[in-house]
């Protein structure tokens, strides 16, 4: 049953790691999205884990956006085959009760956090990284901010927001410069003819990493109406069966971008996770597989422990 | 064995668990209605009207887990009742002897306890799979005046086995009914609004459990006599503990809306009636937006 | 067992249908690639059909190029948890021997036929189509042609061959000055930011339809190594993990483009192509289910015939 | 139960048949080596050396069927002798009573029949789960004079119900040798170019099926005594019946090239030892390209 870890594989993901300015407690993450804000969860118990929390190196908080979101309308999730479409559509409680809230709140639980954020104007992510950086640049665990750059149809400008490197860089570059001291990530869609050219744009404006992939679209009907599942008809697409298209955009930004990336998608198992490791990503994200199993960042972290 | 249950009489937040659990047994308690038995690795006390998430173990799980609520359960046991309806429930019924399950629970806010309902007679509604949290209260909780409604459409619908002289029955069709039982004819809410016993100015407390529509129709029952009225809603779910924003319901919010989105399987599935913007139900939260993720 | 067929299905698959100049006999084909030349399996026999060619519209041929092709090294063909990812490579026998050998023996043997052809010129394009027209244009069951657009890193001119709207009319437009009779569909790539810039230009240069979906690219590593499984690292992904984004493709061409589409990606059941259906494709093709079961497509063109 | 192996003793091809089988048993042949019984929905005549693609059926069946040879059938039943490499044998492995199997077959080139040998007696050398196509050869056809050499790494590696008196047995370290029974140390290969009675003048035919360094070996000894030698090549596939080119060997070809890709699952498995390029085999075939689909 235990995992035989490959000859290769020489690293404790549970060891502190180097990212740009910062020192990460740890290698296997949570996805923005699918383990909320990072404050659920915590009183659950499996045999031999004392939370779920355990040996993980960063929560990447639900992305909050600088007003309130309610979200998208019921249904939200379609489950396929082998995956999960989701249209939460961004619901959040706003970037002030996230810094006034959550935040602290994290800090107080000792939650290793990396901040994810969304906002319609590059400038948005400069004041927003400059506010975290007063609220809580003196905070222990809180390592640093992934900016979500893989929404459609947010710009106020069009629809390629996220897919436009010129755009991607800007962002990057407002954060950046009132990011000092923690670690700045791009979150890079998956929706594009080049994630090399979104990848190369963040990590030339100052980004430390780059997370791919965010979901892929996908669409599921509903036989028996004919109709689409989602309201609004299409949306992410996660799960297993993305974990193949992440290799490939990961492995396409390892060979052609100079620069570090997490790798995000489809992640499962301490297999699946040592996949992207054998790639070159520096640390790895679980996702949905999160969403069925509160444990299952913390059963991988502790599976790729060697010895 | 010990029955766990016993240990919470009023809810106080227990502990989630997350369990392997063995398939011992699914048992046909009516045509559409199936009890899911399982033996748990470790015990999951639980109060009545909490749910687990449920799935297969290991290469054949599904994506999501599913939620059922929690029928009963010993330390070594855990019964749920379910009906096929898609992929996941499918799944179940075709489970093996000795095949692995994994079990997340109990989660959610459950039913009153007994002592919150100010010593007022508890009137419980149910349709189909919506009797397991109220089947479990009335059995650890329920005190004589305590009074359970089932509704089904016919007599093949009704889980006999299930339902003891405390439950009252309804059948939209008075067929198949077994000898020396009983079933009235039409809808389980209008059926409870005409009982002799629910007449006269006693203030009591409903809960319900069921479909939409049905819920609706108790939520105007009792706010038609001013009883308290707590529904356990069956909200699609993909975490079933807080992680996803998957499961929303419009509720009452004094913000400039008047309405927010609570998180089903955190705030609930138990809300009480009044909480809840039924205006709002099933239709969309907000005008289709620009923005997913 | 047998799919009760939603009330919203009232077609016959198995019956013909004009698409374009020409009238197909039916709506259920298979993808190129999965049923080599159509020449395989004749003599196959499963309980209650008689070959795997039963009801079927068309066989869209291999993809040749104007000369034969060795393809890619071995291995060629990762299978992951829900999907398989190819990298064949384009072998192929050339146009030479599939205009002299190949489509006179499927004339002979009553195949319908979809010619799928690729090239690294436009004008390539044109110079086949006449050729085809000369060699088959009295041929009862050579239906058309499929311009397969869909292969990064074919042109001369560089890598955006299938990915550029103007290139992809200068194709149809070559093809379908020498095709006054037979349909013409463009294949398109999923591996594009917007899916409907290609379509668009496909129809407007007077495709009959686009056939979507080709391949995602996808990649699998061996753990063993830690290198890839296919020697050239990504492959084209397909299978049932892709349906969802076959379908979001699918329904995005069908919403935004004027325009017919032949939804594939992903089939592997009845249930499977009604999805498609639903969005409005007038055909499906069934691709790497037909590779593990011959009668896939026979056996959904059976299902799907109502009453 | 008619043997209908006997019916084609001679290659004329038999129609393949798409069919349906019930798990029988998994039973272990050796430490490595697992024999699977399964019951056929319809009878699936086959020449020896000929394959069949086998999946499980249903929603749990992998995207691609795995080429298995065929050990020995008769018109209801079918065996198989396999190993666990992977997520399909690992499936094999975990089948249970009564679940369904999809059988394709059966499929590709056998080996020549007794009367396509030239009188000459035949010898078969097999290594690990190269053994079923021989086996079946030689329970089938094999008269007197026919020998057959079979290598494992030690006695616990040996299928030793399966291997009668025609067998010879070698393996590279001997240990775990039943009492009664004969096991000689070196490889296969080897052994059987020392063997005793494959001295002298006579001419012979070898069949055999293996590892590629095995075979390398089988040929290069064939080669040197001026016998035919035919080789089972079990190349990774995706369909096995032509439809993908997954599945491609390079062959001598007297085009420019001097070799050519052919469809290892409809001209073979079985080909004839000089046509494989075996300064090709295993090698990429061309320089990388950029192309594909
Ligand atoms: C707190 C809670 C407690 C529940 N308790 C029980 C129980 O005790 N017994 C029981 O049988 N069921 C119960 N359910 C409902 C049960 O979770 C669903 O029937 C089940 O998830 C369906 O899974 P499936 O894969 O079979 O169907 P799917 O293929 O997922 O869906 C089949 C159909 O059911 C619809 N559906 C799926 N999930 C829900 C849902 N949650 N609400 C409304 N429609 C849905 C889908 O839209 C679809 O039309 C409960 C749900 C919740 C949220
Ligand atoms: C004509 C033919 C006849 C065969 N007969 C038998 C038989 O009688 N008994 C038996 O045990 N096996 C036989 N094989 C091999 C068998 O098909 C593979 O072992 C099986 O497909 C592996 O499936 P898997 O899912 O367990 O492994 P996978 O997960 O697919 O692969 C596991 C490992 O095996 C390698 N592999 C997979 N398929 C092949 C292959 N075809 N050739 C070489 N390496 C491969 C993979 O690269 C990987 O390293 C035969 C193959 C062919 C082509
Ligand atoms: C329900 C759900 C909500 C998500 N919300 C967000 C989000 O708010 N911000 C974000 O960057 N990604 C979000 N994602 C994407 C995931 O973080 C992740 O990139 C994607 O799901 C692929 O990984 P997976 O296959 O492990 O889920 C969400 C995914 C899911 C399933
Ligand atoms: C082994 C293999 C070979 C393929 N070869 C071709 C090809 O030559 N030309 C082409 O247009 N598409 C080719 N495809 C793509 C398929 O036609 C189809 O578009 C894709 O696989 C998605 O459909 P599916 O999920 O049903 O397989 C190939 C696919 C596979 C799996
Ligand atoms: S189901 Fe995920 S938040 Fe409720
Ligand atoms: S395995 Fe598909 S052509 Fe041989």
């Amino acid at each position: 049953m235990a995992l035989q870890l490959p000859a290769w594989w020489k690293i404790d993901p549970t060891a502190p790691f180097e990212l740009g300015p910062r020192r990460l407690p740890g290698r296997i993450w949570t996805a923005s999205g699918c383990f909320a804000y990072g404050l659920t969860g915590h009183d659950f118990a499996a045999p031999g884990f004392a939370s779920p929390y355990e040996g993980l190196g960063a929560v990447v908080t639900k992305t909050v956006t600088p007003a309130p979101r309610a979200g998208n309308p019921m249904p939200r999730l379609a489950e396929t085959a082998c995956g999960a479409i989701n249209s939460i559509g961004l619901e959040n409680v706003g970037f002030d009760r996230f810094c006034d809230e959550v935040l602290p709140e994290l800090e107080r639980r000792g939650v290793p956090t990396v901040a994810s954020l969304a906002a319609t104007r590059p400038a948005e992510f400069g004041t927003m990284a400059a506010r975290l950086h007063r609220v809580a640049g003196g905070f222990a665990h809180w390592h640093g901010v992934e900016v979500n750059l893989s929404c459609p149809n947010v710009a106020e400008g069009g629809h390629d927001f996220g897919r436009d490197p010129a755009t991607v860089a800007e962002c990057v570059a407002a954060a950046r410069a009132e990011l000092p001291d923690r670690a700045l990530l791009a979150k890079l869609t998956p929706n594009i003819t080049d994630i090399t050219e979104l990848s190369g744009a963040a990590i030339n404006a100052g980004a430390d990493a780059v997370s791919a992939i965010n979901t892929v679209l996908g669409l599921e009907v509903d036989l028996t109406t004919g109709q689409p599942v989602l309201p609004r008809r299409f949306g992410g697409y996660s799960g297993p069966a993305v974990l193949p298209i992440a290799l490939a955009k990961v492995d396409e930004i390892v060979q052609k971008t100079g620069g570090k990336v997490v790798g995000v998608g489809g992640i499962a198992t301490a297999t699946d996770a040592l996949k992207f490791f054998a790639l070159g990503a520096v640390a790895v994200q679980v996702g949905t597989a999160q969403m069925r199993d509160p444990f299952a960042a913390a059963r991988i972290a502790r599976e790729l422990r060697p010895g | 064995m010990l029955r766990l249950e016993a240990a919470v009489p009023e809810f106080s937040p227990v502990p989630t668990v997350s369990t392997t659990a063995a398939f011992l047994a699914n048992v046909r308690e009516s045509a559409g209605l199936i009890r899911l038995d399982v033996s748990l690795a470790r015990p999951v006390p639980f109060a009545a009207g909490q749910f687990a998430m449920v799935n297969l173990a290991g290469e054949h799980s599904l994506v999501f887990s599913r939620p059922f609520s929690i029928l009963s359960a010993t330390e070594e046991r855990m019964s749920f009742l379910y009906r096929v309806v898609g992929r996941g429930t499918a799944a179940l019924a075709g489970l093996r002897a000795g095949q692995e399950l994994t079990i997340l629970g109990p989660l959610g806010r459950p039913f009153p306890g007994p002592g919150a309902v100010g010593g007022k007679p508890v009137v419980l509604i149910a349709g189909g799979v919506g009797l397991p949290p109220l089947h479990n209260w009335l059995t650890r909780h329920g005190r004589p005046g305590d009074l359970g409604f089932f509704g089904g459409r016919d007599g093949q619908d009704i889980p006999w086995q299930l339902l003891d002289e405390r439950w009252q029955i309804s059948v939209d069709e008075r067929t198949d009914i077994p000898a020396g039982r009983e079933a009235w004819p039409g809808r389980v809410a209008d059926f409870a609004a005409r009982h002799a016993a629910l007449q006269g100015a006693q203030p009591r407390v409903v809960f319900s459990c069921g479909p939409i529509p049905m819920l609706k129709a108790v939520a105007e029952l009792a706010a038609a006599r001013g009883w308290a009225c707590h529904v356990s809603l069956e909200e699609h779910m993909g975490c079933g503990y807080g992680a996803c924003k998957g499961c929303v319901v419009p509720v009452v919010d004094d913000g400039g809306a008047g309405w927010r989105n609570a998180t089903c399987c955190v705030e609930g599935p138990v809300f009480s009636a009044d909480e809840i913007r039924w205006d709002r139900y099933g239709k969309p939260a907000v005008p289709l937006p620009t923005i997913e993720g």
